[in-house]
């Protein structure tokens, strides 16, 4: 497991990885689409925006599994000084802000139809567009101080204050009483979800996970270069 | 020719300055929803008291966007000599004034009003009024901008006198602001109150190029 | 080519000096130097039309200066005591609005060329705040040659300056002085520039 | 003793300089009085609209207008050299962070919290709230100082973007305006919610020197 | 009372100056020297502990500096290439505030004395902002005497000053040397002022 916090390991292992990652992520984007589109069944509700969801449901999640990974990395690059976590989170942040600008504006596409409005203020959707925010406070403020050392702890101590937000997105839902769907896949007793619906979705979250994955990989390794000739 | 080249050359400083990348435009941008989730958060969540209070919200975040920037409109540029060497390099006072002003409007008022229809989205407003908002607003920020090169270059006076400056200011500001705000309210009048607005606008921009231009003189003579 | 005449200033209802002539011709090197508020930058910027002065006038090939100032402009480059680059941007930034600024057509291998005798080759890409108090006032100096204008004005040019740079420094005077241009510079400093004339306020 | 002189002298200076900028701080109130003009505009002359939105209006204004003024908190004093005037005459540079937000406190925030009054009158807030009001942004203004002294002291590190610092508060502050907004609308646990909103303010409070000193060592470092 | 051991600086992974040695005791007068950008202003920054070095140390009556820095700013007046002046107030309101700043039990007539031989006295209500460039650098000097510590760190003291002002700082510094006091400063001129030792970096 060294490749976890060593770049010289988390390289090589890289080197090895990485073609069949990418691979596997188109392999896996393209049945995703496939069983989105073709061979899944329209909801008895919702009509055929329910496939939105295939988009939306994966990206929310890996948005927040990336900021949950964030704050993993910044406990250890700032209590364990594992200089990895900073170069972690400086890669990947970008990453995560994708996610959760796909996760809304899917999300919004999906609430004209279902709501009636783009945007309501309900607490799930409000916690998500902080949390939006916060990912790009932190991708600017890596682009603007110059002072690396300075940087990465102003950066790490950040995401790990802004953490406090993860649970809010993710328990929103059931704390306050909101127009935003609870958990119906991600309890953890049995999902109440149709099996149909279950096997594209899951497809999908593998496909993103694996697109970020690739990316992940080639953003670290460009940040471990420059950082060996000390540009950044 | 070469007074064209020169104005080009003066946004291109102006735009190395203001925004070193477009990092600092999407920094504008992302202080402006910010500001709204700030209300939002203080004012709740429901939708019919939003709508109520976007327009004002909208206005307000304008005025506080050009305030915000008053002290960078001319202050740097005094104290670090681009000033003069501008004036140096062939602009009279006046036409820096001009030149600044429409740098204030492009580099801190645009990126605003290009954000204004997603801050509509969000804050519940019709879609047929959105046109009228941008429009009122475009019209009102340039007048705002205007107004804040004359209390910025009284500002580097730096005497007691000139205490009011920024207060003037603010205060003609007020019927701006009540006109593009009832605007919105009363569309029917729409054209008579936008061609007032833009009487106003004509005014202060016929004053500013000479109040500020003087201003910026007495101010190098003083320094 | 710039005629000083009776030139007296006020400030404040104090003066500052009082009916001072001088003239500027092409191919001379005039020195200011006087005590310590004797009022050589406010002479300076007289002659640049930035202060009112309270009697005197200052002529421009002849005619008043302030009638035919944007021509006057033209032709002259001032460095003022303050430097004019900007701190927050690099040296190399910072060349490149002045080259624009001054829609200045002097090639980029001159600029090297001027940068590594003044010893700021290496520095293109620092921060201008993050360089030393002389290489500030050096990377000044460019505007000289960037401008390219017949006139220089200069106000305590030397100080903070290294001797080898002021070497350098006489060398460009000397230059500019051989291709008829003129220059007007004040100091507090014995130097090895070579004037024409020393005026004593 | 010779601390508790020092301590007097820092304020003295910090009076002087302050009320020679007298302006700003007049720039400020007037911009919070501007704007609730613009949303009495806004909204119409319904009173009894105006005082539901009121509290929450205040708020946000209070906040927005501080953030005006968080460019002034260390940049002059770091160009001047006061900065390190103060640290060689003594100070470590996390309690001249301290010091600094105090003086923030006493000279822009102070002059709000006096203002606040006059705003309900005009905003129609029952009397009995105000003191309410007033006692919710006493402390929450001094969270506010203490965030402020943190982004504009690294504001000195990163000297082209001013508004990300700006952002970063106001992000801190969406808890603060939370449970001070509730603070109002929720009088019986009044209590219970400004002891929550009084550890916000500790936990800031403590953080505070440690931050600030060291951006400001860091940033005169590479001066 | 200072000693400077084996000291490096790296700015940006840039080698600075490498091994530098030198002792400030009490009754000495030390001038640094050397080219602009040579490391002078970086080496008294890091007498102070405003920049930390590479490698080496500091002492301070034989403790480390770092241990012992409040103690040692008790004894010492910096004075950079900056001035520290606010333009915005009078002289008058300046030196108010450095007096109660720096806790200074110095008569307001031996304040006016120097002042005055300063040639500073008919400025006392004028805003530091047009006072003349020398006339800020001479105010600053003020605070030498208004401090009234034993160790005197100064950049660039001479530069912009005339002849006449830089006597009466030549003579001030013989002063402070004959009552023990020690003084390093900076310098690119050459001058009449009777150092012990000359560094150069
Ligand atoms: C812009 C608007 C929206 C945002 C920001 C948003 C955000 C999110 C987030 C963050 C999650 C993941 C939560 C978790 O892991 O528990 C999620 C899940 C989900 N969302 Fe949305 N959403 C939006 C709109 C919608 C709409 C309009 C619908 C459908 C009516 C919807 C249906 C769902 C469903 C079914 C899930 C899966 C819940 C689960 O089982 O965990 N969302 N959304
Ligand atoms: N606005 C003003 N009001 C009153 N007096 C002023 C004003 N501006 C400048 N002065 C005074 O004018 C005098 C001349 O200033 P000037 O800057 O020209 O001196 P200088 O010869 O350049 O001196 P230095 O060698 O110190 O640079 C100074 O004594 C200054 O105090
Ligand atoms: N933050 C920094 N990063 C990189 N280089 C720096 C930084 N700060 C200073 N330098 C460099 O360090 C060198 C020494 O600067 P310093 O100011 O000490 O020179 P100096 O001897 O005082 O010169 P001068 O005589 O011009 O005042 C300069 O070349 C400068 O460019
Ligand atoms: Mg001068
Ligand atoms: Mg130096």
């Amino acid at each position: 497991m060294k490749f976890l916090v060593n770049p010289s390991k988390f390289n090589e292992l890289a080197d090895y990885i990485f073609k069949p990652v990418l691979i596997l992520s188109i392999l896996l984007f393209a049945l995703g689409l496939l069983f989105s589109f073709y061979l899944s069944p329209d909801d008895y509700q919702q009509g055929s925006t329910v496939r939105i969801m295939y988009v939306h449901v994966p990206s929310a999640w890996l948005a927040l599994l990336t900021y949950a990974i964030m704050t993993l990395y910044s406990i250890a690059a700032l209590a364990f000084r594992i200089p990895f976590g900073f170069i972690f989170n400086t890669a990947v942040a970008p990453i995560g802000a994708v996610f959760t600008l796909i996760c809304v504006i899917s999300g919004s596409l999906w609430g004209k139809p279902m709501w009636g409005t783009w945007w309501v203020w309900d607490a799930r959707l409000t916690s998500v567009a902080i949390l939006f925010i916060i990912y790009l406070i932190i991708i600017f403020m890596n682009l603007s101080i110059e002072n690396r050392n300075v940087r990465e702890k102003v950066v790490a101590i950040f995401i790990l204050v802004g953490s406090v937000n993860l649970p809010i997105v993710k328990f929103s839902v059931d704390w306050w009483n909101t127009l935003h769907q609870p958990a119906t896949i991600s309890k953890l007793s049995k999902p109440s979800i149709d099996p149909s619906m279950m096997t594209p979705l899951i497809i999908m979250t593998l496909a993103f996970i694996s697109i970020g994955l690739s990316i992940a990989i080639l953003r670290i390794k460009t940040e471990i270069i420059s950082r060996k000739s000390n540009l950044g | 020719m070469i007074i064209l080249n020169k104005i080009i050359s003066f946004y291109y400083r102006e735009y190395k300055l203001n925004l070193s990348g477009f990092q600092d435009i999407l920094t504008n941008i992302i202080f402006f929803f910010v500001s709204i989730f700030i209300f939002i958060f203080s004012i709740g969540p429901d939708k019919e008291k939003i709508s109520t209070l976007s327009i004002g919200i909208v206005w307000t975040l304008l005025l506080l966007s050009s305030t915000l920037s008053l002290r960078k409109f001319y202050q740097d540029d005094f104290e670090n000599g681009s000033l003069l060497i501008m004036h140096l390099n062939g602009f009279s006072f006046g036409f820096i004034a001009i030149l600044k002003t429409f740098s204030h409007f492009l580099f801190v008022q645009v990126p605003f009003l290009l954000s204004i229809p997603i801050a509509c989205i969000i804050l519940n407003i019709a879609n047929d009024k959105i046109i009228y908002l941008v429009a009122s607003f475009a019209v009102g920020s340039l007048t705002l901008s205007c107004l804040g090169s004359i209390s910025s270059s009284m500002n580097l006076m730096n005497q007691r006198n000139f205490l009011l400056g920024s207060v003037i200011v603010m205060i003609f500001s007020i019927p701006i602001i009540i006109f593009s705000v009832s605007i919105i309210n009363i569309e029917e009048s729409f054209n008579s109150l936008i061609s007032i607005l833009f009487g106003i606008l004509l005014i202060v921009f016929a004053i500013n190029p000479w109040a500020s231009g003087l201003c910026l003189k007495l101010s190098i003579e003083n320094n | 080519m710039i005629l000083v005449k009776d030139l007296s200033i006020e400030r404040s209802n104090k003066k500052i000096f009082e009916n001072i002539n001088l003239a500027v011709g092409s191919g001379k090197i005039i020195l200011l130097k006087g005590k310590n508020g004797s009022g050589k930058t406010t002479l300076l910027k007289a002659m640049l039309n930035l202060i009112e002065p309270s009697a005197g006038a200052i002529y421009w090939k002849g005619k008043l200066l302030k009638k035919n100032l944007y021509n006057f402009f033209n032709n002259v480059t001032y460095i003022a005591d303050k430097t004019s680059s900007l701190g927050k941007l690099s040296v190399q930034e910072n060349i490149n609005i002045w080259k624009r600024i001054f829609l200045s057509n002097i090639s980029d291998s001159q600029i090297e060329n001027i940068l590594s005798t003044l010893k700021l080759d290496t520095y293109l890409f620092q921060k201008v705040n993050s360089l030393s108090f002389g290489e500030i006032k050096k990377l000044e100096f460019l505007r000289l040659i960037l401008e390219n204008k017949k006139i220089w004005i200069l106000d305590e040019p030397l100080s903070n300056l290294d001797s080898e740079s002021i070497e350098v420094l006489g060398q460009t005077f000397e230059d500019h002085r051989s291709k008829e241009g003129s220059i007007i510079f004040s100091s507090h400093q014995k130097s090895e520039i070579n004037v024409s004339e020393e005026i004593l306020l």
